[in-house]
């Protein structure tokens, strides 16, 4: 399954999520036709159950398709409509078709089937037909609900430090298309760990791809008479970054498997904290072994770092989910520790409490 | 070589007492600056700016006064120029002019051309860019190909340099070509020339970067004809002459200060109750910046008595740098305040634009393992 | 190379099922060990305990059951060697046989060699200790001078040997010595043989490391007689029986939990409430910590598999090693809890113990810069 | 004068604080005669008032007396005697001659001439004959005062990394030598800026001497043909360890030459900041290049890379200080902080909490 996948992603990107095509659609231009052969392949719909119009694809084997939306800088949300259909799917409503994202900040409530309030920080959320989000957070009965972006009354455009969309939707008495209520096995913050979950096998993906451009060039960039990867402090630092992307690689790829059914807290918290490390590390080897040359706009590197950059903080910088683990395992104290580390799967961080700037 | 080099120094009397008065002009002049803007530190270009900073007698004031300078010492400038840093000011115009070519051209420059060159330096109104990388070049100034070769009217000018900063806006460029045939020592057959980004022949093109400016430029020269006194400094000594001005290059604040709006946004973001990693991490930086701030002193002391402290000017540069870089990763990591090109808060994008340029910031003036090489060499090792 | 090599792999549910038993062992054999003590990791020794583990059957695990081992696979051997260290057993005395010189004399050695030494080490009653290092060679192996010549009785050893861990207690030695004349390829005319620590003409020096503790040896060979069967595998062929040996001795769990004992004593410390520095930097080293578990068992997998993921090993032991020497690096900056030789608190002594320690992590089975240079080799840069 | 002391405390260091000296006193041995020879010099005495039995030197020429003791991992509380002397002579109180130290954490209250408490981290506690301290510490008067050791009720010994003597010193009714009210002029917490300001010295001193023992050893060390020093990753190492330990020895100096008067407790907090930071990586790097040789006993690199660690967190680490500038930097805001920095000498940390394990 998951080699199927990958293939035909890849073969997809390859053909439509060309550096020309991320550069153009950075500031907000929408890529019509990848998306378009990225709905006829289905995926956006793969999380959900059969029952409601999906394919019933566990996060296992969806890993490899998040990773190769990172390795191409792939400028839509697809991993948020599979997120988004996921989360869907465990309320029992039907699976979406067209462009559709999620909102994991939200201060919405619910009345009447109508909504009020605003969601932050919405991938694509000025291009999106439908968000998911969860209305209520804070009362007894979290419901999520399924609203048209064209019922918003407005909107608060913004870009990441990569020129994607991150918009805020004011919403005032905005009918829903659907609702019902969090299950009650589902955190209120599952969008938060699935967006966590998201970006962590993202930055595995372009790690990867930029490990591969920065030591290609460092094996063809020559200097003083020999190629740079020659020099033991490149190499070093090549090394260095190896091992970064290989932490990242098996990093979220355990938070994926291990969130097969349910989202595993700790292995997620753990990803984004190993990814958002080594993606700040390979950005920084990645620049400084360019040179100038990486600096430039025409050069495809920044394409990859300047994604590094954002898809660290978001749904929880390094920080924040460190912290959340550090609790965890205080908690339990220096007795508890080992048993923690290695039934880690069946672990779950307890609500957390959002820092804002 | 030996750490004992660094010194604690302080400031003069006479050099402080200016700190009072540059800060009210940059009050006056600079009141309403945005911080998105003063992020920019050194490259933020405003040629009405620069010609203010010449009419108070704080651009080339370490000049002599026949040329419209102040012959003030190294402390003097050092006062103004971290003001201007710490404010964010606009000063990439006049930067090049007032840092290395008005000081090059007074040291090696013939009367005619000191003449001819520094007043309008010192007004503010003549910026300067350097050409010296090529493509291919990178740190390997010594395989540079661009030549002048002498004809009737002086020089002939052909080749191409890139990474040239602010070539856009500047009047001159201070270019170091090839005069001679490649010799065994790889660093002779090269001068410096002052070449009139005016003449014909000559074509520039801005590069963009990955934030979107253009500061680096691409410079053409197709055929220049270059005056007979073009030439700065003596014929075949263009390497000796750079390595004499990179020293001025490597310890001053802008070593330090280019993520300083940053800084500033951040602490005002976290506000007056910083936890503990925010407290920790705020005051170990400001420990840093207090540490690489007295080591630029004690190298300015050092210039200051005539000495020639490249080892300990490497050591500023190389902590600097590593100090401006860590800025955006520590900034990313004490709030949850995601960088943004458009939207979100003024600290938003101030993080954003830092995080995109900060990779360059060791490029200026020699890369990390460069300058670890000069410190190894200073300590014996090679 | 690539790092898709690193592909998660979980340990098997009959391996797993293992732990519930070791702990209960550990729990009834390690009820009061002191956190000091527990601090020694791998260094700590206590043959009793060897022979009761040896009872259990897992010292030797993975040797064929008709020498005494239970053919184990990696995955169950992994389970109880992760126990035994982050339960801080004294698993010295037995370390090296069940690690590295069962392995070698399984795979390298003849069926009378195994019959003689396997069983023994299965009983945990058989200690080695490995030869490699000399004075003046250092990570540079092939400088080794030491040498054992053909005569009447076999072999004849001379020579010296230092940084030999455990050689005061080990029976045997399995020393790389050279058998034939330098070689052209530097790795050539190597040999490994079997050496009784018994024999005469043997000295052992105990060397004190700087915290008065006595783990490393100078070994002194003097017209030291070997039987012709101490040869262990092919004449010449040590450097590449060495290299295969290597693999194993490059991802396991020793490779990251030196100073899990410190972190529990700080977690300990810390208390349920920590602050946000403290609550980060806790959370940021368990987060490595799993991640470098699923890196080992992953390079486990593939061990399992018949892979030689030499590579990803060495990824694997570098970052193992960051860790664990970051660990009293971090603790000593959450707590006003000064490291103390004698008085203070246990975990104040565990910090001491393990700040001292902690240096000579990364000098274990290849330097960092060693360890880099072979994953730049593997991506193809050397 | 600076010359003079530096030439002196040299010469007598040279002679009788030698390796095996050193060495021999850790655990608690006592070097009856360099003591001598430094009482003999007077140093003890220096930062006292003339009036008071003192020379009434500045702590700015008493920068290069601190380092030398660090350079030679002096196992005699030097620093501490000057310390103490320069407290007594601030509360008018006559220097003393013999063993001095002091204790910045205590415990202690003052009665009818006589002290109740304890007193924890004495450098040198069980072989000093008189003590320094503050008692009363919370209360409205504290009061500077000088007891004798012998008049304790009990001791608890302890070592720090380096085996230097760092002992607890209980007190029931035991009459104080002499007492006087601490001058409004100075915080309770002035022994603690004072150690920190002593061991912040010491830290560059020691890295001074350990960066000169490991550039040698590199350029003398031979592997794979050559010498160590010429490999490009051990250069770049020394090249960070030589920028580490000029950090660390400006930042102390500074710390000291502004302190010449009162004690700047920004510049100080920054000191102790920078050389605890400069003495790890210092150490590690040191540790690195050595290899195996320098985990030995007999190597006298350990000599100075245990009392980094133990200097290093003495008098606060560098996450207190740290985080004490950092409060002071955030009461003053974004606004404030450019004038914070360059106005340093003036500003001073407000009180301290600190954190205990």
């Amino acid at each position: 399954m998951r080699e199927i996948f990958e293939s035909t992603i890849e073969r997809l990107l390859t053909d439509l999520a060309t550096p020309e095509t991320v550069l153009s659609c950075e500031g907000g231009d929408w890529p019509a036709e990848l998306w378009a052969a990225i709905e006829e392949s289905g995926f956006t719909l793969a999380a959900a159950p059969e029952s409601l119009g999906g394919a019933e694809i566990g996060w296992a084997d969806l890993y490899v398709l998040a990773r190769a939306l990172g390795r191409f800088a792939a400028p839509v949300p697809l991993g948020e409509a599979m997120l988004g259909n996921w989360l869907l799917g465990k309320a029992g409503i039907e699976a979406q078709t067209g462009i559709l994202s999620f909102a994991a900040e939200a201060n919405l409530s619910l009345r009447d089937g109508a909504v009020d309030g605003s969601l932050h920080d919405v991938p694509w959320g000025r291009h999106a037909a439908t968000l998911v989000t969860i209305a209520d957070r804070n009362s007894a009965t979290p419901t999520v609900v399924l609203l048209a972006t064209e019922t918003a009354a407005s909107q608060t455009l913004s870009l990441n430090v990569a020129g994607e969309p991150r918009d805020s939707l004011h919403f005032s008495g905005a009918k829903v298309l659907a609702c019902a209520p969090l299950p009650g096995s589902l955190s209120v913050e599952v969008l938060q760990l699935g967006g966590a979950l998201l970006r962590s096998a993202q930055i595995a993906g372009a790690l990867h791809a930029l490990l591969d451009m920065t030591s290609g060039y460092a094996s063809e960039r020559t200097q003083f008479g020999r190629p740079i990867g020659a020099f033991q402090a490149i190499q070093q630092q090549l090394a260095v970054f190896a091992e970064q992307a290989a932490a990242a690689s098996i990093a979220a790829e355990a938070a994926f498997a291990e969130s097969d059914t349910d989202f595993a807290s700790f292995t997620i918290a753990a990803a984004k904290v190993s990814t958002a490390e080594a993606a700040s590390a390979g950005a920084a080897i990645a620049h400084s072994v360019h040179g100038a040359i990486g600096f430039t706009q025409e050069y495809p590197l920044h394409l990859l770092s300047r994604r590094l950059w954002a898809w660290r903080s978001e749904y929880g910088s390094a920080s924040l989910w460190s912290q959340r683990i550090g609790q965890m395992v205080c908690d339990g104290g220096g007795e508890g520790y080992w048993a923690l580390l290695t039934g880690h799967a069946c672990q779950q961080l307890s609500a957390p409490e959002r820092k804002s700037a | 070589m030996s750490i004992t080099q660094f010194t604690y120094s302080t400031i003069p009397v006479e050099a402080e007492s200016l700190r009072h008065e540059v800060r009210a002009f940059l009050q006056d002049h600079l009141g309403e600056y945005p911080a998105t803007s003063r992020a920019q530190s050194w490259m933020g270009f405003d040629a009405a700016f620069s010609r203010q900073l010449g009419a108070r007698g704080w651009v080339g004031m370490a000049l002599p006064r026949q040329y419209g300078g102040a012959a003030a010492g190294p402390f003097a400038r050092y006062v103004i120029i971290e003001e201007l840093l710490a404010a964010g000011a606009p000063v990439s115009a006049h930067w090049i002019a007032d840092r290395q070519s008005g000081p090059l051209i007074n040291r090696f420059g013939t009367e005619a051309q000191r003449e001819r060159y520094l007043p309008p330096i010192c007004r503010g109104e003549s910026y300067f860019c350097i050409g010296m990388s090529e493509p291919n070049s990178g740190s390997d100034l010594a395989s540079i190909k661009t030549s002048a070769s002498r004809n009737y009217g002086g020089w002939l000018l052909n080749g191409q340099k890139v990474w040239t900063t602010n070539a856009q806006h500047a009047q001159f460029m201070i270019a170091l070509v090839r005069t001679g045939e490649k010799q065994a020592a790889r660093h002779e057959g090269m001068s410096q020339f002052i070449v009139d980004l005016s003449l014909p022949g000559i074509t520039i093109r801005p590069i963009r970067d990955l934030a979107g400016g253009e500061h680096f430029n691409e410079v053409f020269f197709d055929n220049v004809q270059l005056d007979a006194d073009a030439l700065v400094g003596t014929e075949g000594k263009g390497w000796d002459q750079v390595t004499a001005e990179l020293a001025f290059e490597r310890s001053g604040p802008e070593r330090f200060l280019s993520c300083i709006e940053l800084l500033k946004t951040l602490i005002s973001a976290i506000g007056r109750h910083p936890d503990a990693l925010q407290g920790r991490e705020i005051g170990r930086l400001s420990a840093k910046l207090l540490t690489l701030r007295n080591m630029s002193l004690s190298v300015t002391a050092q210039l200051a008595a005539g000495e020639h402290p490249a080892w300990a000017a490497s050591c500023v540069k190389d902590l600097g740098n590593l100090f401006e870089q860590e800025i955006p990763e520590v900034a990313q990591l004490l709030l949850e305040a995601e960088p943004r090109q458009q939207g979100g808060t003024e600290h938003a994008q101030v993080l954003a634009y830092l995080t995109q340029m900060a990779p360059s910031f060791s490029l200026r003036g020699g890369t990390r393992e460069i300058l670890r090489g000069i410190i190894a060499r200073g300590m014996g090792l090679r």
